[in-house]
Parts: structure tokens; C-alpha cells; sequence
């Protein structure tokens, strides 16, 4: 493969350079393990107080409130499973319809173990409506968790309204903030968050390493029990190679949070130039929305054909999240939306990051109307 | 790992004052030793001192202790803390002054300080023939089974 | 820190310079997300069946038996969940007194959910008694879960034979072998066992990766719910470049098991000489032993003391395992064998490597006497 164009960094990003580099000398010389009791593994264990560090910084929380997991989908299994075991006698839950798979298919798995759970719906746009969760909330509801930023649309939620909701009720408030975090600011300080989700490899850092944030004083349950590692909340020998890389990404993604705006152009750019192809439709809420994101439905063509033809280009693009792309199901998100099935099936997301460059949109955009055409040209729906 | 700082590491590896007093038979200077801990708690400090009579003053302090880094770092600290000065003075010195001589210690290993302070409590009472005052409340879960402390009698001491 | 002597590999082992250079192209330029529906994200699946091959091939295995996880805590958990999930109607669980904390910690929690616990006991070489086995297990057993061997002793237990018996009861047998894996040989083929554990940073890969061997046809059920990963049975974006490694690891392993007896003959050295130091004895089984480890009681002094001597030197050894090294009581492995409390608290694991050369044993041989000389000298408890 040689040149890549990269427009899939909802999916997983690359990994920063200075990222690599951070990680290198706790691959090779610095092996210790943290707990050991000898200096050598001290020093490592000094790595992971400073990764700490920086994950706190990035979220505006304390680094006694940051602990490391294995990815997105651990953290979010553990803080719904914390949530319910904190108040056991609470079996009402609320989350949304477009909600990771991670989050879904394990409110599907209470709702077998005598939970009852009420799914948000969103509407055209993927908004939510504050409302329907007034009105389902309840004094027994123990959790509601909801997504900052929706993967497929990039629509951003009213999460701190959501928040303020859930307290009132005494409902645990977790957020999957997984797509969120590195570009959106974020402050745990002042926010109605008592349990919130990142993953390293959203925000440049590797693949396998994610971080929940617990506020202080809540009653936490670990998911994995064993040794006392993060302070007794998730045992296990530490990803220690990771976890300075998501340190390290935290602190580039706070620096680089100022020049999201760039990213945003191109975005925009490449939007406007995609919409511009006949029989097109933006999916999703134009205002509140992930910068980096578009998805947008090419009509009466279907999503897995319009993937490969981008592939031959080496543009990379996704249907749905990665994580559901082994089902041949369309996105429930865009069903959640209630789309028309014309657009269903033929809808691509195009996701940005820093690295993204004038000429990559530039080659979308020469590239895709021919693609499309092609495809339409081989449909029996081609509305001409 | 945890977290020692310069002087509990250098105290641990340079003791001051380790080993026992002979007693010099001289006039007017006692020696005395007072003992806590146990092999099977893993942890034991015997204090010895050498008191001058009339002034009521610790001469010279020695420690021999089975323990941890920080159990013979608070020993040692203790010995030098409590050279020179009177009993009475002696038996206001705390835990937290002999951690805050070593720079702090880590919160899980202050108890490893309690029993400076209490060794020095036996060695004077035993000098002075007083019974040591059993604190009933300290019969409650042994949560450092290295020592011998229960929580209770740490809640007490520390906190 | 200049020149390290590590003699902690039972804590955790040096990457291998070789896995590093397999892990690197999974740092850099292959970021892509296995499960993307694009070439660039394909060549990474690619990458991660091949490591599933590899370590499939460690054990004796067969591909689809491999589930990669975060770490040998995860596999852990997640083995003795399954184990509990698939015979919901039976309510008795064994294990051993000598479990690692992430076995023992999660018995207990199960405990206080209405499961009855054997622990089984261990004589005083640290061995099982496989009549105590028998006499405990009954129709009602869920679960007999063992340790392939011991972390800190080293001592190996007779899995095959306790297999046998939790198969007569239909009972479900899982093993943790992640102290086994890369220094014994190991064949599922002919196994026993249905759920096996391994981590990776125990065998020359990074910390922060493991795998759990899954007998085909075993119902299964996932820990961590989400996507389709890992065919469904444990959800998250994997960490890529830790399979990777792992996987590389998994075959260097096989290569150097061949040289074991290397390692063995410099334990053995080591442990003669460390055996000539007065008041000094071996924990643990001589025969039935990993060859890598030796575990030895320094009488009349305190582990910890020992530990930070040695330090000094850069000698890198430990007491008890790493992952209780945060707690302060004395090893409940060694208190589970009887040993008196002379011994107890001044025992000293040194665990061995292929990495390990001659002149790391003569350091150790040389400072150790006084090291123990200068601490008795210390003690009010020295025998003179
Ligand atoms: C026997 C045993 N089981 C399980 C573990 C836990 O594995 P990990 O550290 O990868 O969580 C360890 C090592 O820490 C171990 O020695
Ligand atoms: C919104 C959201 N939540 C959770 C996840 C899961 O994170 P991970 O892939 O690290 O398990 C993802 C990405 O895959 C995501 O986009
Ligand atoms: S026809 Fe191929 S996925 Fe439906
Ligand atoms: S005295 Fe230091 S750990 Fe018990």
C-alpha cells in the first residue's frame, strides 16, 4: 500500500511520533513492573504517576480520579457495572439508541438480569430530547449513561443538561466521551459527570489503552479484582507502554485542541464539495457537532461498495462504527435517526484529524463523484 | 515501589546508633532498654538508653530492630531525635515527629513509626517503674500482623 | 541507574528486542483498525491472525481457542466468570490457598455472592494433595481452578491429574499458567484443561496483553461485552501492537525452550550459594519445580530490608509477589505452606530469565552474605 489518505480517525488514529517516542524506553530499558520493590521498577512507576498527570490535566480532573483500563469498552462495562453495584436496589437504567455497542449490547445483557432500561430515541438529526429523559427518570433509576459525541454523525449531546437531570433524581451520570476526548475541551471540575469514558487510540495514542474518570467519593467497584494496582480499582499489571503513551497523546491533545479549528475547514471543505454530488444528504446535526466529522448519504448505492471503491484509492472511510462493521446490519445509529432506507445503506463517514491535509480532501473530492457515478450507473434504483 | 524519601533511605543504609548500651556501672547513669514487637509479627524494636540520673537526661540511644526499611529508618531517626534531651521532653516526641525527621514516610508505612514512640514509652516507664498503661481499645482487627498494630491503636496514634 | 541485575522475572520479564521490532511497524505506519471495512485496516487483522497463530502454537492450540486479552488478571477473571456462567445451577467452586491475588480476591468476592468456596491447602513444599481434591469435589462443583505453578515458589502443581478429577464431575477446569507459559512446554492437544490463562509480559512481550485458551466447543461467555472483536467473545479495539508482540514472543518462546536447562543449571548455582549463608532455607518443592525460580528464607530478618540491600547493587529480586507487594502482610503463599515465622518475613524470590548471564549469580553470591550479616547485625533477634 503506499499513500494513505487517512479519513478514519473516528475508527482509531495514528499513533503521534512524539507519542512513539515516549512509549520506546518503556518497551526496551525501563521493563520493570511498577509494583516491584526495587528501584527499577520504581522508576516505572513513576512513568504511570506522570501519564496520570496528564490524563487528569486533559480531562480538568485529579489524577486520585483517572484509572487506566485496557480500552473504551472496558471502562465503559466497568463504570455501568459500578454504577448499578452502588445502588443495588435501583433497577431502572437509561441510556440512548445510539449508543456504542459496548454500551448497548450490555444493557441488553441486564435488561436478561431483571434490569429495565429505557433507550433514548434521537431524531432526524441524532439529537436527543431532554425531555423524554424528564420524563422517563424515575427515583429508582440507578444510571443513565449517554455518549458525549455520537461516532457515526459526531452529533454532541447536552450532556451537563443531562447531567443536572440525573442528579436531581440521585441517578450515577456516566458519559461515553470516548470520541470526545482531544477534541473538545473538557472539565471534570465543573461538570455533572460522576463516571466518564476516553480511549487512547481516538485521541493518537496506541491501540489497548483507555482511562476512566471516577469522581471523588464515588462508591467504586472494580470490574477486574486481583492486585492493587490503581489503588485497588483495576488489578492487573499495567499497560505500562500504553498508558505513557496516553499520557503523552493527553498532553499533545490539549495542546492541539487550540488548532481544531483547522481541522474543521478541511472538514467543511470536503463536505461542502461532497454534498455538491447530486442525490446527497448530511446526516447528522450541522450545529452541534464533532469538528472532525461529516457522514453523509449517498443515495441508492450501497455503503460497503462505495468503501472499496475509495479503498483502490488508498482512502480509507468507514460505514457504521469499526466495531459493528462485522455485521452486515446497516447503522443503528442512522436507523435510531429513522433515515430513509435510500440513504441507509449509502452512508459513509469521513473522519479528520490533525494529520489531515488540503490534499487529501482534495483527492475525495476529485475521486467520489466518479465513484459514485459508477455505482449508480451499476444500481437498478438509479433515479434517472 | 514505595515512595522513601533521601533521609529514610540514608538512614536505612547508614544506621546512627545501632546495637545495645553496656551498662558502665558508673554512678549516676542508668541504662534501660524497653522492647516492643516480635519476631512472629515480623517486626520488633529493642531501644536502649542511657540515662542520666540527676538531670534526668538521655545520654545516648541505641536501637536494634527487625523490620522493614522504614522500621529501621524510624529507629534510628529516634535515636538521634531523643539524644541530649530530658524524659519528660522525650515522652512528648510522637510518631510524626520521627516521620517528620525522616521527611515523611509513605501513609501505609507510618505505623512503622508508632513503634519508635512506643519502644521509647517502654524504655521510660520501665525506668521510672510505671506500670505500661494497656489501652483496651487496641484490641481490635490486627491489620499490620507484621507488628502487631491494630487499627484501632493506629487510628489512635496516628490520626 | 547503571548496570540492572534482573532477577524478577517472575514479576515480569524484558521485552525481547525482537518483539520490539514486531511490535514497532504496529506503532508507526500500520495504525489502522482491524475491524475497518479498508485494505489498510485489513493488514493489521492480517497481523493479529498471524500472533493468534503463534500463540495457538505455544500452547498446543488451535487458533479459534485463543482469546487475547489486557493481561493474566483479565484472563483470570474472565475464565472463572465463564466457568460459573456456563454451569449456572452449580454452586461449588475449588480453588488452591496459593492462588494469585486476582484468583483468590475474585473466589472471595463469589463467596459473598452465594458460593461456596474449597480452598484446597498445600503441605509444607508448597505441594497439593490431589486426595484433598477428591474428598472435596461433588457433583455441585462448578469449577476447579489450580495454578499451573506457583509465582512465588515456583513449585508445580499436578494439573493434568486434578483435570481428571474435576472432568469425573463435570465439573469445569481451569488453569493459570501464566508463570508456565515459555518455560514449560505445554500441549492442549492432550489436555485436561478447558480454560487456560497466559500474559504476556511474564514471557518476553510487553505488559498490558494476555491470552486465554478456550476449548473449542466450551460455552462461553464474554466479560467484556461490546463489538465483535475477538469473534465475539471479548469486545474492545485490541491492542494491537501487545498481540503483536505476544505473539512474536509466543514463538521465541518455543524456540528457547530447548535451552531451559541453561537457565536451570544457573538457578541451581545460585541457589547452592545463597544456601551456604547460615540460618537459610528453601521454600518450596526441589523437584517439582520451575526452572527459573528459587525462593529462599533469610532467618531473623525482614524481606523488605533484604530487597532494598540489594537494590544497592541493582539487584532486583522481590518478596512475595509484586501485585500483594502494595499490602503489607507477609506472603499468603508462604503462610498457606506453615512456614514459621522465622522465616516468613525475610523469604526472597529470585527469578530467573534466558537474559540471566553468570556474572549476574556471582554478584548476587558475593554482596548477599553481607548483606545478611550487616541486617542480623541489625536485629534483636540475632542468635548469638
Ligand atoms: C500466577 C499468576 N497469575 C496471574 C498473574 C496476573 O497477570 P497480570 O499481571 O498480567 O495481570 C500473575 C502475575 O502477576 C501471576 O504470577
Ligand atoms: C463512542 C465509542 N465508545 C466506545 C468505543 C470503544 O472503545 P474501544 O475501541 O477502545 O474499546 C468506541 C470506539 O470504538 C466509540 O466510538
Ligand atoms: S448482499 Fe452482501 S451483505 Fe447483503
Ligand atoms: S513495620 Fe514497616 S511494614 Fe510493618
Amino acid at each position: 500500500m503506499s499513500a494513505v489518505i487517512y479519513l478514519d480517525n473516528n475508527a482509531t488514529t495514528q499513533v503521534d511520533p512524539e507519542v512513539v517516542a515516549a512509549i520506546l524506553p518503556y518497551l526496551t530499558q525501563y521493563y520493570g513492573n511498577p509494583s516491584s520493590m526495587h528501584s527499577f521498577g520504581g522508576q516505572v512507576g513513576k512513568a504511570l504517576k506522570q501519564a496520570r498527570n496528564q490524563v487528569a490535566s486533559l480531562l480538568g480532573a485529579e489524577e486520585s480520579e483517572i484509572i487506566f483500563t485496557s480500552c473504551g469498552t472496558e471502562g465503559n462495562n466497568t463504570a455501568i457495572r459500578a454504577a448499578i453495584a452502588a445502588q443495588p436496589d435501583r433497577k431502572h437504567l437509561i441510556t440512548t439508541q445510539v449508543e456504542h455497542a459496548c454500551v448497548l449490547n450490555l444493557f441488553k445483557q441486564l435488561e436478561k438480569q431483571g434490569y429495565t432500561v429505557t433507550y433514548l430515541s434521537v431524531n432526524r438529526k441524532g439529537q436527543l430530547d431532554l425531555m423524554e429523559l424528564e420524563a422517563a427518570i424515575t427515583g429508582s433509576t440507578a444510571l443513565v449513561s449517554t455518549m458525549y459525541a455520537n461516532n457515526e454523525t459526531g452529533t454532541v449531546f447536552p450532556v451537563e443538561q443531562a447531567g443536572a437531570i440525573a442528579k436531581e433524581y440521585g441517578a450515577t451520570f456516566h458519559v461515553d466521551a470516548v470520541q470526545v476526548a482531544g477534541k473538545l475541551p473538557l472539565n471534570m471540575k465543573t461538570s455533572t459527570i460522576d463516571l466518564m469514558t476516553i480511549s487512547g487510540h481516538k485521541l493518537h495514542a496506541p491501540k489497548g489503552v483507555g482511562a476512566l474518570f471516577v469522581r471523588r467519593g464515588f462508591r467504586f467497584r472494580p470490574l477486574l479484582v486481583g492486585g492493587h494496582q490503581e489503588r485497588g480499582r483495576r488489578a492487573g499489571t499495567e499497560n505500562v507502554a500504553g498508558i505513557v503513551g496516553l499520557g503523552k497523546a493527553a498532553e499533545l491533545a490539549q495542546l492541539h485542541l487550540a488548532d481544531v479549528a483547522t481541522e474543521k475547514k478541511l472538514r467543511d471543505r470536503l463536505e461542502k464539495g461532497l454534498l455538491a454530488i447530486s442525490d446527497t444528504e448530511l446526516n447528522g446535526d450541522r450545529k452541534n457537532r464533532l469538528p472532525n466529522t461529516t457522514n453523509i448519504g449517498f443515495k441508492y448505492i450501497e455503503g460497503e461498495a462505495i468503501l472499496l471503491s475509495l479503498d483502490q484509492y488508498g482512502i480509507c472511510a468507514s460505514s457504521g462504527s469499526a466495531c459493528t462493521s462485522g455485521s452486515l446490519e446497516p447503522s443503528h445509529v442512522l436507523r435510531a435517526m429513522g433515515l430513509p432506507y435510500t440513504i441507509l445503506h449509502g452512508s459513509i463517514r469521513f473522519s479528520l484529524s490533525r494529520n489531515t491535509t488540503e490534499s487529501d480532501i482534495d483527492l475525495v473530492l476529485e475521486v467520489m463523484p466518479g465513484i459514485v457515478e459508477r455505482l449508480r450507473a451499476l444500481s437498478p434504483f438509479n433515479n434517472d | 515501589m514505595w515512595d522513601y524519601t533521601e533521609k529514610v533511605l540514608d538512614l536505612f543504609y547508614n544506621p546512627k546508633n545501632q546495637g545495645a548500651i553496656e551498662d558502665p556501672s558508673e554512678a549516676g547513669v542508668a541504662v534501660v532498654f524497653g522492647e516492643v514487637g516480635s519476631i512472629a509479627c515480623g517486626d520488633a524494636l529493642r531501644l536502649h538508653l542511657k540515662i542520666e540520673v540527676e538531670a534526668d537526661r538521655i545520654l545516648d540511644a541505641r536501637f536494634q530492630t527487625f523490620g522493614c526499611t522504614s522500621a529501621i529508618a524510624s529507629s534510628s531517626a529516634l535515636t538521634e531525635i531523643i539524644k541530649g534531651i530530658t524524659l519528660d521532653e522525650a515522652l512528648n516526641v510522637s510518631n510524626r515527629d520521627i516521620a517528620n525527621y525522616l521527611g515523611g514516610l509513605p501513609e501505609e508505612k507510618m505505623h512503622c513509626s508508632v513503634m519508635g514512640q512506643e519502644a521509647l514509652e517502654a524504655a521510660i516507664y520501665k525506668y521510672r517503674g510505671i506500670e505500661v498503661e494497656h489501652h483496651e481499645e487496641d484490641d481490635g482487627a490486627l491489620i499490620c500482623s507484621c507488628f502487631g498494630v491494630s487499627e484501632n491503636r493506629i487510628r489512635r496514634v496516628v490520626i
